[in-house]
């Protein structure tokens, strides 16, 4: 089945990208942010209108080298606080941030991804966070409107794909990107293993090829270094042996 | 005392909350250094907003940079543990499957307002999971340091900082203090070393004494 | 011509929609025949809405009773396919992945409005998910037969059954006549062995008559 | 880690149900719906005040067993099509029936099981589905709120669970099944086969055990009837060899 072969090369996917675009990004913390898409989005040149992911990245790692580049109008993350640079140029009035907790930036990724006009939650009433969002009484409570997301293009990254496009992640560098995959127009995986349709458990597939539109293999992930620093205290956020 | 110390005694204490069977999820900061303190005969779960349940120790060699904790650092899993995206693990936050939340705070007010996202014109770094967190744990405990290092107390009577959640923190322990918060803010326990004075003294909030109030173990 | 024979011929016309690189989404009744029309040659996948794409042929025995279509019916999964919850399967409905749907179809009114899951007083099946399909697909494609047993036509100025999704329908096919809808209901096609005439004489609905209006092949 | 084992008897889920719960029960079209935990719910002479699942199975398999027996006061379901008893029911007033969109019916229980308050959406506009659905006004569009679902005990069916409830799920037999899960105060599964805590892959869980509170192991399915009845004529709805 050779049509259904989405795999491409990196100048392909440059091309792809254009100024004023919404592009949304999977990974959080810079794990599973697909390192070779943003290199490629870096050296296109494009400015992007409107960001879309978990965090702002390190300065070096995941989305954060982009947006260093002063070339990312708006953010909409639930925390920069890993990246200061995205901090100082929000300060500077040079980024547009948006702040959305965590776990309701993942569910407006989703409810635009599936098809779905946002939803209400509870979740930041009353605090800095509602912004304008709509307030909506259903019986005797009120709830905040929260708008779905999409986005022109999603930048993702997989342990797996095969030529379709289905997605298999590992560990928690799975994280928000099964739901970036869905969003946009045209999504876009950096697969650290490409193989041959039939070849992946159709039971552990986790993203459908249908929302994939171009695969390329990755040159391998760099967000190890993250513990390896030597200025960031080493954290054991797990019971001692 | 050294604030590195305080932090330890703080997260020593807060460890004798975590029981049997808990399914139990930590911030950064203070909470990250409970586990330390954890009896080897505690089994519990312990949960990541990135998508992870069943967290293990560090890994002392050889770690997977696909398997980190919310921080980004690395972690192993542990028998019976799974993986799963962030929205699930946010799920479960919200819908009340972690019996008990560790957070860090930069103020808790009398009623159990949570501050501990942004210091406007200073830090900023967003906020995070801790709104959900605090809205869907069936317990939240807070930890802090008593006071700045200037020396302003951090248990208000109204928060100054942006409010995180409110009415969500239901115990804060310091390594002067224990509160607890229902219907009202009450000192539950004197941490060694201190004197219900030298709590009454650095403590902004209106508090009532317990009727169990014991001085700490 | 009998009912069989329509439901064939209708379904016949219908597989010559279907291209190659298509995901498909068919319904249940008429559309369920289409396959059995498909050239060997064109290459597509199935979607069902219980959570499978890349539905292959019913197993000739030992069919396995965790693997059926949306109707229940033992299929077969084909390489390059995958397995998915039922909400998952919607969002992709929604979203507009779906490329060509083919539902059968009660009536339709000449704005490409689709009434096709009760018959009030009579059938009650509920509506299940052919308002999302209606709703989502690229294009859909409505497939009945011309007139009731009693005559009456199928195609009306506005439904008299209650109304599955309002102007979604792209395409009509029965065994009379292939209509598209766009701004206004186009006569595109006359099937073998009807005459215009007899077309007019059983659609209640206006139509315009296709510059590129063709018998069929 | 013996504490985390929820293996339990059939005996012991009977005392769990009582008159007046909501139950949610995975399942479509009977496929997935735990066949010994409706038996065991039918044993209990429990009423329910309200059913929530795909479908109204059949008169024999599924949730239509229980259906048949004028025990339920109320459905939500997408469709009763192949359950006649029910429709007749409905028709007799003794079955308040509530139709929903087959995929808006299992968003809705997925906002109740993620702990959203429901969600904003055209499907169904200005249709009968309508009902007294609030609409809600965005901007200049207008859409149906549709509430989030939740009950009192949910029945669920999988492949394998561990002793902690992790579950896998089989093929199409997946279906609504991790959302109804998600649902309920109490979660009871119904699994082919109950392994140790450790022998499932972590990837490959579905639904983590943390929504699970009991487990019990199955007797068998009953579903492949469905198209080995004769009276049914033989669909193929897939390419022909």
């Amino acid at each position: 089945m050779s049509l259904f072969n989405k795999v491409t090369d990196y100048p392909t996917i440059k091309s792809l990208f254009f100024d004023g675009m919404t592009l949304l990004f999977g990974g959080f913390g810079g794990v599973g942010t697909p390192p070779g898409l943003i290199d490629c989005l870096i050296e296109s040149g494009v400015k992007v209108v409107k960001l879309i992911g978990n965090d702002a990245g390190f300065p070096w790692i995941g989305i954060g080298k982009f947006i260093c580049l002063e070339r990312a109008q708006s953010l909409i993350a639930s925390h920069i606080g890993s990246n200061p640079v995205a901090g100082e140029l929000m300060t500077q009035g040079k980024l547009n941030v948006e702040f959305s907790p965590q776990g309701i930036l993942v569910e407006r990724i989703r409810s635009g991804g599936v098809g779905l006009n946002g939803f209400l939650t509870e979740i930041g009433r009353g605090t800095k966070l509602e912004y304008d969002k709509p307030i909506i009484k259903i019986g005797d409570k009120e709830y905040m409107y929260e708008s779905p997301l999409t986005g022109d293009v999603s930048l993702v990254f997989a342990k797996k794909a095969d030529t379709f496009g289905n997605l298999v992640f590992d560990k928690t560098a799975r994280n928000t990107n099964p739901y970036v995959a869905m969003a946009s127009k045209i999504t876009i995986v950096e697969a650290e293993e490409i193989v041959p349709m039939g070849e992946l458990n159709p039971e552990e597939i986790i993203v459908p090829g249908i929302y994939v539109k171009h695969i390329v293999p990755s040159k391998g992930y760099n967000w190890k270094w993250i513990w390896e620093m030597p200025d960031k205290s080493s954290r054991s956020a797990q019971p001692a042996k | 005392m050294d604030m590195g110390d305080a932090r330890q005694i703080i997260a020593k204490r807060a460890a004798s909350e975590v029981k049997n069977g808990m399914i139990v999820n930590l911030g950064i900061g203070i909470p990250s250094l409970v586990p330390d303190y954890l009896d080897a005969s505690i089994q519990v779960f312990f949960q990541a907003e990135n998508g992870i349940l069943g967290m293990g120790p560090t890994p002392l060699e050889n770690a997977d940079g696909n398997l980190s904790n919310a921080a980004g650092y690395p972690v192993t899993i542990l028998p019976g543990g799974s993986y799963f995206d962030s929205a699930i693990a946010f799920g479960m936050i919200r819908r009340g499957c972690i019996d008990v939340s560790i957070l860090g705070a930069l103020q808790v007010s009398e009623q159990g307002d949570l501050a501990n996202w942004i210091v406007p014109g200073k830090r900023v770094p967003g906020v995070g999971g801790a709104m959900e967190l605090a809205y869907g744990a069936k317990n939240l405990i807070a930890l802090m340091t008593h006071c700045e290092k200037d020396g302003r107390p951090k248990i208000v009577t109204s928060c100054t900082l942006p409010v995180t959640t409110y009415r969500c923190v239901k115990k804060i322990i310091t390594e002067m203090a224990v509160f607890s918060i229902s219907d009202q803010l009450l000192l539950e326990e004197i941490m060694p070393g201190y004197s219900l004075n030298d709590i009454r003294n650095h403590t902004e909030a209106d508090f009532k004494i317990s009727p169990d109030l014991k001085p700490n173990r």
